[in-house]
């Protein structure tokens, strides 16, 4: 296991040295770019007067509530379609063509709406959140084993009692799976929005190092922003191998 | 009053059929898959249904249980016309392993009839018991279905039928994927619940020796459309035994006119 | 009184009222004023409507821009004017190996600016409208100015319009050379940036704005003639080092907002087609 | 039964035309302020006129140009990529890790780097559009590869097939229906990735046709491009489907 | 030289067995589920073997197969050890389904196994078309397994393991899973196929009557670990017939015996 992170780091670590030393041979002079040593330092010193703890705050604040909504909203849409075959065929042409809508393009709108500050970037992150969690939990009701479904009717479980104990249980990996999907597209989305517009987190960090001609602060960020989602990643992987790993699951009747 | 006096009618003296088909036709996909099947099953009666691959008999199955409708002729239960499931019929499915909860222990699964009856929650638990015990899982109450062996399984889904209490059981190829010996003693047990409970049953099968062993009465279905094109009362003496019965010579006799049938039917 | 939020990009051009803020001299009108640095100026209407800032600092086009869109907007107060100065960190910079002579060398190039229709842009292309050139033999991009050395060294554009601090430092870091200081040849002494408020906000709060107003009268001052502390006060904004700072001027503040001013650019603008209504400037500024 | 499907669309169409009626009521009681809410009306005839003058159709071929080769390229180097991490277990050891870093990293926070290193070039919006739209399609070449049925290895054994044998004629074809999901995701965010760039770099197409709108404060043009990319969106994800429905004529559930 | 004498030594006069296990032992995962199998099958006999389920059937096959090393002793085919799969044994797996290429129609599939033999593609579609023919699928070149039925598809896969031209066909219950009709006509299949190619075969199956009415021979495994526990020759006539070969009393009395043997095991 150790061995095997050892050999994991090489290859990053090999990057860096070849980055390093070939930003010293050619005596690289850039706004943009910065050998890793002074990375490293300016990643140090953002640590230090805890700016970059604040700023990480914030993001995932908004990441996460917007997760939240977004999933709620995209889970209720999604098991709905999902479950009615009728509404699934009307609904096709208008979330495909809502679907595909870059929640950037609507970031000029939701300023005007909703100001800088939290609610507009958790509006945009729970937008973009909706669709793939719509997308995946229609697949995943439509996958349902019909079987299953035609247990609960044979013993006539009341609708409500189908959807809590049949449809939820049995769609519950996969939608985790679109969970796990949402909460990257929720960071990556807030950051986005954070370097876009607004004067929040760890993208109006990014761009306060950038105007400030500071890109060795710049890329601190960015390594920071790849080691939280690096995290996230690994601690949503290890909770849906505790939660699903066998085929038994949570939802227990009993 | 018509109809009363109609049905009177068309069982004069014997005792009402619990399952009746009238008639019944169903089209699928503009297919007719079913067509002009009259039959009626006696209460606690053992009927089973053989037929080749692809002539409709769990589609008949599915008629019986509620889970389609005719398009045209009727199926009753009890004399009532049937709408919808019922929760007095009970269904076997022949892919145990799909029609059980996987994340929910034996208990559970046998659990959600009890659920779906409006058992007070007090009351489960002994009874979750009774029933794990009667199909020879006692032990077994907190395993998941994964962990469990398909004749395992297979059983799990029995207590779970049994649980609806159900007048009639609708058992599909329920041994199918099973290995012969589990099998052989999955057959037993099935025959030993049911003459303790006293329901009907409906049993398909493309096993004609199963059929055979277990069967009041045979049904063997002509295919494209499914109708009847055999039907053997099957009169070997009860309890019966998986290798003596096997070998008696009725058993023999049989097996040979369904066996002519089926291979008639497959040219 | 609630504070006050006044938004500005990072830049010198709010100087005024950082410096009032640091020297207490809002306070001492009894205002409450804080800065909130936004990214992108074109930004500033929109954050204004919204209430997220109360007083922002809009260029000349994001502010005449949104108010032919239909936003209800309304200058307040001046902050910046073009100034020999000024005028004179602004310029077009060319990579090695493109020679501009005259204007019409730029034709069939591709150059750079931080802002397609921004004040930059607009500038160049009234210089060479000016100078008998048609804009459109050339090629614009969008270049933000983090971004311009690398783009100038790998060659991505021929020229970029900027100005100070990059135009030394590219200069220093021998990328090229000053192809064209359009801005001293323009020598305009327009707004650069002028503080905006809501109409709806403005009415309700005139009192504030006369003590805002006032008080960028006395930093102005400041801003104008004490260069120690103005940088000290925009390094601490902008968190550029302060060496940098230092080593360019601040723009010349000038609090007080005439309405020729505001003509000029909408003359300029619409020529260049990027108005479509006829905008009333008496209606734009704030009595 | 080809007539249902069509009735079906058709029905589809005629609720995407209730909600675009719904939105022009909200314009016209002016629920919002038309300045940030046009109605379906001023948006359209935006639209038309961005075509007439001919402006649009420049934009949106260069949104299209950016969206096809960023997925192309993607898709190439995410099958590649994904073929020697599924099939190698030194690669998976080394390699992955790496990328799981790389994967979370926002592409608009790529973009100022990659300006650094490739310049403001059509070759830096290639490296960013496929930098982000390649996760789908690698991961999808790796979990298909990972899935493929262990029985169809051993037939391959028992033939003694080679290596590269059992890639092309095994692996691959096996793999191809989480392929192609991996692409038709990818094609979604290549799309997405095209704006995102065309707005923080600059690049022409109608991504950087919305900004231009958003700065000018016009909303109906605003609306005509954000119009314009979910139809885009919808075409190309219509005709993806196709295509994987033809290349995967032979799974049951296409028929 | 001395391993030379000692295999001499052992089958003297007799002519040498095709596959050999000799004292083969397999352990996997710590357990052991082979322990000290000595076995020896002749060029073209039929060998079948039956066991409880779990017993290690499959896993003698694979080791005969080469899919699996013994832990200690030695698989032996034609006097060479076992050291990998090989081309001249062929496998027909138990679930048909997943062994074939479900992106390949039915010729595409016999074409993989005439493609790893180095067949010119000229010379293909000749071979596949007689092979096709052989197992009575000549007008289905063009389908996708999908398109098959289960029966169909079994078929297929024993077309692709035909094109290996292979000296022994191992198979693993390939019938398990169909019904009993189609089952009994590809047993038939199987025994004319067979007799026409003259190759050995090992036939897994936890049937009973279709052990003894396909084989020469019946070994019945022990489980836990898997060695042989019974070991019947069949002395049935061939060609034979599925109800008449039945029906005779060394039938019934070897199903008798094997029986016996499982019901003993299974406790
Ligand atoms: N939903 C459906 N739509 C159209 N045709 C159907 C449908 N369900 C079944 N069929 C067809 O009806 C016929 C009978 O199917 P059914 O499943 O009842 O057969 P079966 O006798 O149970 O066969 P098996 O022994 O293989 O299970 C088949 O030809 C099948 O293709
Ligand atoms: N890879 C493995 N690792 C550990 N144990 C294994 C492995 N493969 C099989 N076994 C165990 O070896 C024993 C024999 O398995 P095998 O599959 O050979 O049984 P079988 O006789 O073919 O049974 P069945 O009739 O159910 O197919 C079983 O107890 C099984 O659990
Ligand atoms: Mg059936
Ligand atoms: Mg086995």
């Amino acid at each position: 296991m150790t061995g095997n992170s050892a050999k994991a780091l090489a290859l990053p670590l090999a990057v860096l040295v070849a980055f390093e030393v070939w930003v010293r041979a050619t005596h690289l002079q850039s706004d943009s770019l910065a050998p890793p040593s002074e990375i490293v330092m300016a990643l140090f010193g953002a640590f230090t007067d805890l700016s970059i703890l604040a700023a990480t705050r914030d993001t995932l604040f908004s990441a996460f509530a917007g997760l939240a909504i977004g999933t709620v909203i995209g889970l209720a849409l999604g098991i709905a379609i999902g479950i009615s075959d009728t509404l699934n065929r009307l609904m096709e042409v208008t979330v495909e063509a809502i679907r595909p809508i870059p929640s950037i393009a609507l970031l000029p709108i939701a300023l005007i709406a909703l100001g800088f500050g939290y609610r507009m970037e958790i509006v945009i992150v729970a937008f973009a959140c909706v669709w793939p969690v719509l997308i995946l939990s229609r697949a995943a009701v439509r996958s349902i084993e019909p079987r299953l479904m035609e247990v609960a009717r044979a013993l006539r479980l009341p609708p409500a009692q189908r959807v809590w104990k049949i449809i939820i249980p049995a769609a519950l990996p996969r939608i985790f799976v679109a969970f796990r999907l949402s909460a990257g597209i929720a960071l990556i989305v807030a950051v986005t929005v954070e370097i876009a517009i607004n004067p929040l987190g760890l993208g109006a960090g990014i761009m306060l190092a950038q105007q400030a001609l500071r890109p060795d602060l710049m890329l601190a960020y960015l390594v920071w922003i790849g080691i939280i989602g690096y995290a996230l990643n690994i601690l949503l992987t290890v909770a849906q191998q505790r939660l699903f790993g066998r085929a038994a699951l949570s939802g227990d009747g009993q | 009053m018509a109809s009363a006096a109609k049905r009177l009618e068309t069982v004069p003296g014997t005792p009402a059929p619990q399952i009746r088909f009238d008639e019944v036709t169903l089209q699928l996909g503009g297919k007719t898959i079913i067509e002009n099947l009259s039959l009626g099953v006696q209460p606690g009666e053992f009927l089973c249904i053989v037929g080749a691959s692809g002539c409709g008999k769990t589609t008949a199955l599915r008629l019986a249980a509620g889970l389609y409708q005719p398009t045209s002729g009727k199926v009753n239960f009890d004399g009532q016309p049937m709408r919808e499931p019922r929760r007095e019929i009970a269904i076997v499915f022949q892919d145990y392993g799909k029609a059980l909860l996987p994340w929910r222990t034996a208990a559970g699964n046998v659990s959600l009839a009890l659920e779906a009856g409006g058992m007070p929650s007090a009351e489960r638990p002994a009874r979750i018991e009774e029933l794990l015990r009667t199909v020879g899982l006692p032990g077994h109450a907190g395993k998941y279905p994964s962990e469990m062996s398909g004749g395992m399984q297979q059983r799990l889904q029995i207590a779970r039928c049994l649980a609806q209490e159900p007048k009639t059981l609708l058992m599909d190829e329920p041994f199918g994927a099973l290995d012969a010996m589990t099998r052989q003693g999955l057959q037993d047990e099935v025959l030993t619940l049911v003459a303790a409970s006293g329901a009907t049953v409906i049993f398909v099968t493309h096993d004609l020796d199963e059929a055979i062993y277990l069967g009041d009465r045979v049904i063997g279905l002509l295919p494209h459309p499914g109708r009847i094109g055999i039907e053997l009362s099957v009169n070997l003496p009860r309890p019966r035994e998986q290798l003596s019965t096997r070998e008696q010579p009725e058993f023999l006799r049989l097996r040979r006119q369904l066996f002519d049938f089926i291979k008639a039917t497959e040219q | 009184q609630a504070k006050i939020q006044v938004g500005c990009t990072a830049t010198s051009d709010c100087a005024s009222a950082i410096v009032a803020i640091d020297e207490g001299i809002f306070k001492k009108h009894g205002l409450e004023v804080e800065m909130t640095p936004i990214g992108i100026n074109s930004n500033i209407p929109a954050a204004i409507l919204s209430n997220s800032i109360q007083i922002g600092g809009p260029t000349s086009t994001v502010f005449l821009q949104a108010a032919d869109g239909g936003l209800d907007l309304v200058a307040v107060a001046g902050a910046t004017v073009m100034s020999p100065v000024s005028n004179g960190n602004i310029t077009a910079f060319v990579r090695n190996g493109i020679t501009i002579k005259e204007p019409k060398d730029f034709v069939g190039k591709k150059v750079g600016a931080p802002g397609l229709n921004a004040f930059l842009h607009v500038l160049f292309v009234k210089w060479l409208v000016e100078k008998g050139v048609d804009p459109k033999g050339v090629n614009f991009v969008e270049v933000t100015f983090p971004t311009m050395a690398d783009i100038i060294k790998s060659g991505g554009v021929d020229a970029v319009l900027t100005a100070e601090p990059f135009v030394t430092r590219m200069t220093n870091a021998g990328l090229g050379s000053v192809g064209a200081r359009y801005a001293v040849e323009l020598a305009r002494t327009d707004p650069i940036i002028f503080y905006a408020a809501s109409r709806e906000w403005a009415d309700k709060n005139a009192a504030a704005i006369k003590k805002f107003r006032d008080a960028l009268a006395e930093s102005a001052v400041i801003v104008n003639n004490d260069r120690e502390k103005a940088s000290a006060s925009i390094a601490k904004f902008t968190k550029q080092p302060i060496e940098v700072v230092k080593a360019t001027p601040p723009n010349r503040s000038e609090p007080v907002l005439k309405l020729e001013q505001l003509a000029w650019w909408i003359e300029v603008m619409s020529t260049q087609k990027m108005l479509q209504s006829k905008l009333d400037t008496s209606k734009l500024v704030l009595k | 039964m080809n007539r249902t499907v069509i009735l079906w669309r058709v029905a589809s169409f005629a609720v995407a035309a209730g909600f675009i009626a719904l939105w022009q009521l909200i314009a016209n009681l002016k629920l919002v302020s038309p300045v940030f809410l046009p109605g379906p009306d001023r948006a359209w005839a935006s639209l038309v006129r961005g075509f007439s003058t001919g402006d649009l159709w420049s934009k949106l071929a260069g949104t299209l140009e950016h969206m096809a080769y960023g997925w192309l390229a993607a898709s190439i180097a995410g099958i590649a990529i994904g073929a020697i991490i599924g099939s190698s277990r030194t690669m998976r050891i080394y390699v992955a890790p790496s990328l799981e870093f790389l994967r979370p990293l926002p592409v608009s926070a790529i973009i100022p780097v990659a300006i650094a290193m490739l310049g403001l070039t059509q070759a830096m919006a290639l490296f960013v559009i496929a930098f982000g739209a390649i996760w789908p399609i690698m991961l999808a070449t790796i979990h298909g590869f990972a899935a493929v049925e262990p029985r169809l290895y051993e037939v391959a054994r028992s033939l003694q097939m080679s290596r590269l044998a059992v890639i092309f004629k095994i692996a691959l074809p096996s793999a191809s229906p989480d392929i192609l999901a991996g692409m038709r995701l990818s094609l979604t965010v290549a799309l997405i990735l095209s704006v995102v760039c065309e707005i923080l770099a600059g690049l022409d197409g109608l991504g950087h046709w919305v900004l231009l709108s958003a700065r000018a404060f016009r909303s109906a043009d605003l609306f005509a491009g954000v119009i314009l990319l979910g139809v885009t969106g919808y075409v190309t994800s219509v005709a993806m489907s196709l295509a994987e429905h033809r290349l995967l004529a032979w799974q049951a559930s296409q028929r």
